[in-house]
């Protein structure tokens, strides 16, 4: 933002209108920052299809340039080249809309994000909700997408997308009220300041797991992604889009993914905290897109390993535990948090507090998040202990009966 | 800076819009959808009375507990507003609202 | 008059957005179109608290408005629309274009004729949302409309759920 | 760097924003065929003609997971700003957040009770 205010100062300077001036150089810090997301995406999907590619035991991309690189802007070409159908039943205006909606509320998200401690689009006092209130953009652009194609399949994937996303929307937003706690701000800023001396994620991290949950459920990842599904459905709200809306939609979520690992890189990891960060800007981001990678790269393990979940299931998990647990980590944080500040354990201030001082309050606070982890894992073993029995013996009892029918 | 007028004009005529669509809408959600209409325009009034008040330290912050307030009471009112009419389209097979005239004496 | 800035722009395009937005919903026959009219009128509404610099209302506004109530009315439009449409948009139309239009005279020469003394000065300071949440739970403060608030909420919860489930589940 | 700047350059973002998808759906709309046939723009659906409306009844347990997130939603209005300043509250702070958690969790475990929560 500094580059904008200099570049401002040296064109009053050369004797340009000082309102132009403050335009150009707004226009030139947002064209800046915009660039990162879309220099991103490209990048973006290449990595996504080679790391799918290795999971599954395959090469991937390998064809156009070095390792496959250039696989992305070959994809361009083609969908470019694509015919776009739009079917005569839609709503064409909300038809069109949809997807640049859905991509535009992506790269918006980006507006906010710090890329080291001074340089950022803007510093917003209220980023953490920014983020929240304009990802539900994304959540309307289904809706109307589902609405618009004018087609069953479209709108019922469109309502199932939309009830998944907004139900895991509930876990998100209380975890995300840890961070905001204990940093006693909305900026993203300042939230990555106040740990300085410890990390969110080791002070709650149970926070931080229902916060990587459900946010692999907001972008619609697989185990969650029975919405879509593009193996065996044929595909959700989308299904009627073709060419490069079609890819927008595509391009959208995979950086939507990558912007949530950036997100909770700062929100509980420490952002750009890192040996030497000071020294440059560049270290401090390279942290930051460091931490950023190796979290997007976990959701991306995630994606190509586990199972689907069914839809009742996505639904139960979300509301009878995931809610409650993450209501029941908001009461428990805040309550320790304000025992151990009332007995002067905990400074009131987390931003440049040090190591020592921080250490009381990390030791109750993991120690109690640890307890209830071991607690949860336990329950959840003999829960699905008890379904595994129960389903066997609902298959021994069915193998019996069509055993006898076959001996009749 | 813009007056404080132009504000309430513009709240003005957003709450008449909104007492049209409620008088004349013949579908129930229309209605409630008018409705919110009115309850932003009052909302708009609140900030901008708000932020144009005379300063004033112990009711600095009146116009924003009102406003989160509204915010509140339009979510309610829409949940169980929608709630009733789904329930009477359910037994009445009609999303009008002269339909349901059932506590008529 | 004016002076043409950033606020004024901004002024400008956000009340083509909110009374474009009104119009629409009051006068489309498709009520899921008239849900998207109603987004658009309250984006509007959001971005007048943005130059009334109340960003945090203006993000609760969009989050509640965009993000919650026109998933709602869209959910409770396809629950409602499948047997019956309804043909006719209006009734009673000539009366409540009159009314509507009395009184919108009326609260123009309202807000236009300084009765009520006409001074504005802006606040000195502009609160924050620490301020905000400060005060709510200050006894001298807010702290009962925010119990009233959650009370509210939980009430209007459990009646929404009582009055929508179906009978027989 | 005020704060109305600061959304100045947010509302400069937002409307630069949808330009860059629609850059490349502009060059497609130049580059691509078109070649539309009554088939081809018809609904997708299971290579069948269309019947009846997309109107489809839809169930209520829709409603019911909308509802119970806008209830969730809105009160993070009181939550947030609580929140951000938890630190610098007393005791009663935490017991009025607590009061406030405390009521709709109540709501929730009601609609658990009334089994509004299952997807049947």
């Amino acid at each position: 933002m500094e580059i904008c205010t200099g570049l401002c100062a040296l064109m009053v300077e050369s004797g340009a209108n000082s309102g132009l001036a403050q335009f150009m150089s707004l226009l030139i810090g947002v064209l800046l920052v915009s660039g990162v997301p879309l220099v991103t995406v490209i990048i973006l999907i290449w990595v996504e299809r080679k790391i799918a590619a290795r999971i599954q035991d395959r090469i991937g991309p390998n064809r156009v340039g070095p390792w496959g690189l250039m696989q992305t802007f070959a994809d361009m070409v083609k969908l470019i080249l694509k015919e776009d159908i739009t079917p005569t039943a839609a709503d064409r205006v909300l038809y069109n809309a949809s997807p640049l909606v859905s991509f535009a509320s992506v790269v918006l998200l980006w507006a906010v994000i710090p890329f080291t401690p001074f340089h950022f689009g803007v510093d917003l006092e209220i980023a953490a909700l920014f983020f929240v209130a304009v990802a539900s953009f994304g959540t309307l652009s289904v809706m109307v997408a589902g609405w618009a194609s004018n087609n069953k399949y479209a709108l019922l994937g469109a309502f199932r997308v939309v009830a998944l996303l907004v139900s895991y929307e509930v876990p998100l937003v209380f975890a995300l009220l840890i961070p905001v706690m204990l940093a006693g701000s909305m900026s993203l800023v300042d939230i990555a300041n106040a740990q300085s001396g410890m990390w969110f994620v080791v002070l709650s991290p149970l926070a931080f797991l229902i916060f990587y949950i459900s946010s692999q459920a907001e972008t619609g990842r697989a185990p969650f992604d029975l919405i879509e599904a593009e193996s065996e459905l044929v595909a959700g709200f989308n299904i009627e889009y073709s060419g490069m809306k079609f890819g927008m939609f595509f391009a959208a979520e995979f950086l939507h993914v990558f912007t949530n690992g950036i997100l909770m890189a700062l929100l509980f990891f420490g952002g750009w905290k890192g040996p030497f960060y000071y020294e440059s800007p560049l270290i401090a981001f390279f942290w930051l897109g460091l931490k950023g990678s190796i979290i997007y790269l976990t959701t991306l393990w995630i994606r190509n390993t586990v199972p689907r979940l069914r839809i009742d299931q996505i639904m139960a998990f979300n509301w009878k535990f995931l809610v409650p647990l993450s209501i029941g980590n908001v009461v428990l944080i805040s309550a320790l948090l304000k025992v151990m500040q009332e007995l002067q354990l905990s400074p009131r201030n987390f931003v440049g507090a040090s190591v020592p001082e921080m250490l009381p309050t990390t030791i109750v606070l993991f120690l109690s998040n640890l307890a209830i982890i071991i607690y949860i894992m336990g329950m959840l073993r003999k829960r699905g202990e008890e379904m595994r029995v129960s389903s066997q013996q609902t298959r021994r009892a069915f193998v019996q009966a069509s055993g006898s029918a076959a001996g009749d | 800076m813009i007056p404080l007028w132009m504000y309430l004009a513009v709240a003005a005529a957003l709450f008449s819009i909104g007492v049209f669509g409620v008088l004349a809408r013949r579908n129930a959600v229309a209605i409630l959808m008018a409705i919110e209409l009115m309850l932003n325009a009052v909302n708009i009034n609140l900030v901008a009375f708000w932020r144009y008040s005379e300063t004033n330290t112990d009711l600095l912050l009146n116009g924003y507990v009102f406003t989160a307030f509204i915010l509140i009471v339009a979510a309610a009112e829409a949940a169980v507003g929608l709630a009733i009419i789904i329930s009477v389209y359910r037994n009445r097979r009609s999303v009008i609202p002269e339909d349901a005239h059932t506590l008529k004496g | 008059m004016l002076e043409l800035n950033a606020i004024s722009i901004g002024f400008f395009i956000f009340t083509i957005f909110t009374l474009g937005g009104a119009i629409g919903v009051v006068t489309t026959r498709n009520l899921f179109q008239g849900t998207v009219w109603l987004m658009v009128s309250l984006f509007g509404i959001a971005g007048y608290m943005l130059l009334l610099s109340a960003p945090f209302l203006a993000a609760v506004q969009i989050l509640v408005y965009i993000g919650a109530i026109a998933i709602l009315i869209t959910f409770a439009v396809m629950l409602t629309r499948s047997v019956t449409r309804v043909d006719e948009r209006y009734i009673r139309t000539i009366p409540s274009l009159i009314g509507s239009l009395v009184l919108f005279l009326i609260l123009i020469a309202g807000v236009t004729i300084p009765v009520f003394g006409g001074h504005e000065g802006a606040p000195v300071v502009v609160k924050t949302t620490h301020d905000f949440g400060l005060a709510l739970v200050d006894g001298n403060g807010y702290v009962v409309p925010f119990m009233l608030a959650s009370l509210l909420l939980t009430a209007a919860m459990i009646g929404a759920i009582f009055i929508a489930r179906d009978e027989e589940t | 760097m005020n704060v109305l700047n600061e959304w100045a350059f947010i509302g400069l973002f937002a409307l630069l924003a949808p330009v860059f998808p629609a850059l490349p759906i502009a060059v497609a709309w130049i580059f691509r065929p078109r070649k539309p046939n009554v088939l081809k723009s018809s609904t997708y659906e299971c290579g069948v003609e269309t019947i009846g409306d997309t109107w489809v009844q839809f169930r209520v347990q829709y409603y019911i997971y909308g509802l119970i997130f806008l209830v969730f939603d809105v009160e993070m209005v009181f939550l947030f700003p609580w929140a951000v300043a938890y630190n610098d509250m007393s005791l009663f702070g935490f017991v009025a957040g607590f009061l406030f958690i405390f009521l709709l969790t109540d709501a929730l475990f009601y609609a658990w009770n009334k089994k509004a929560l299952e997807w049947v």
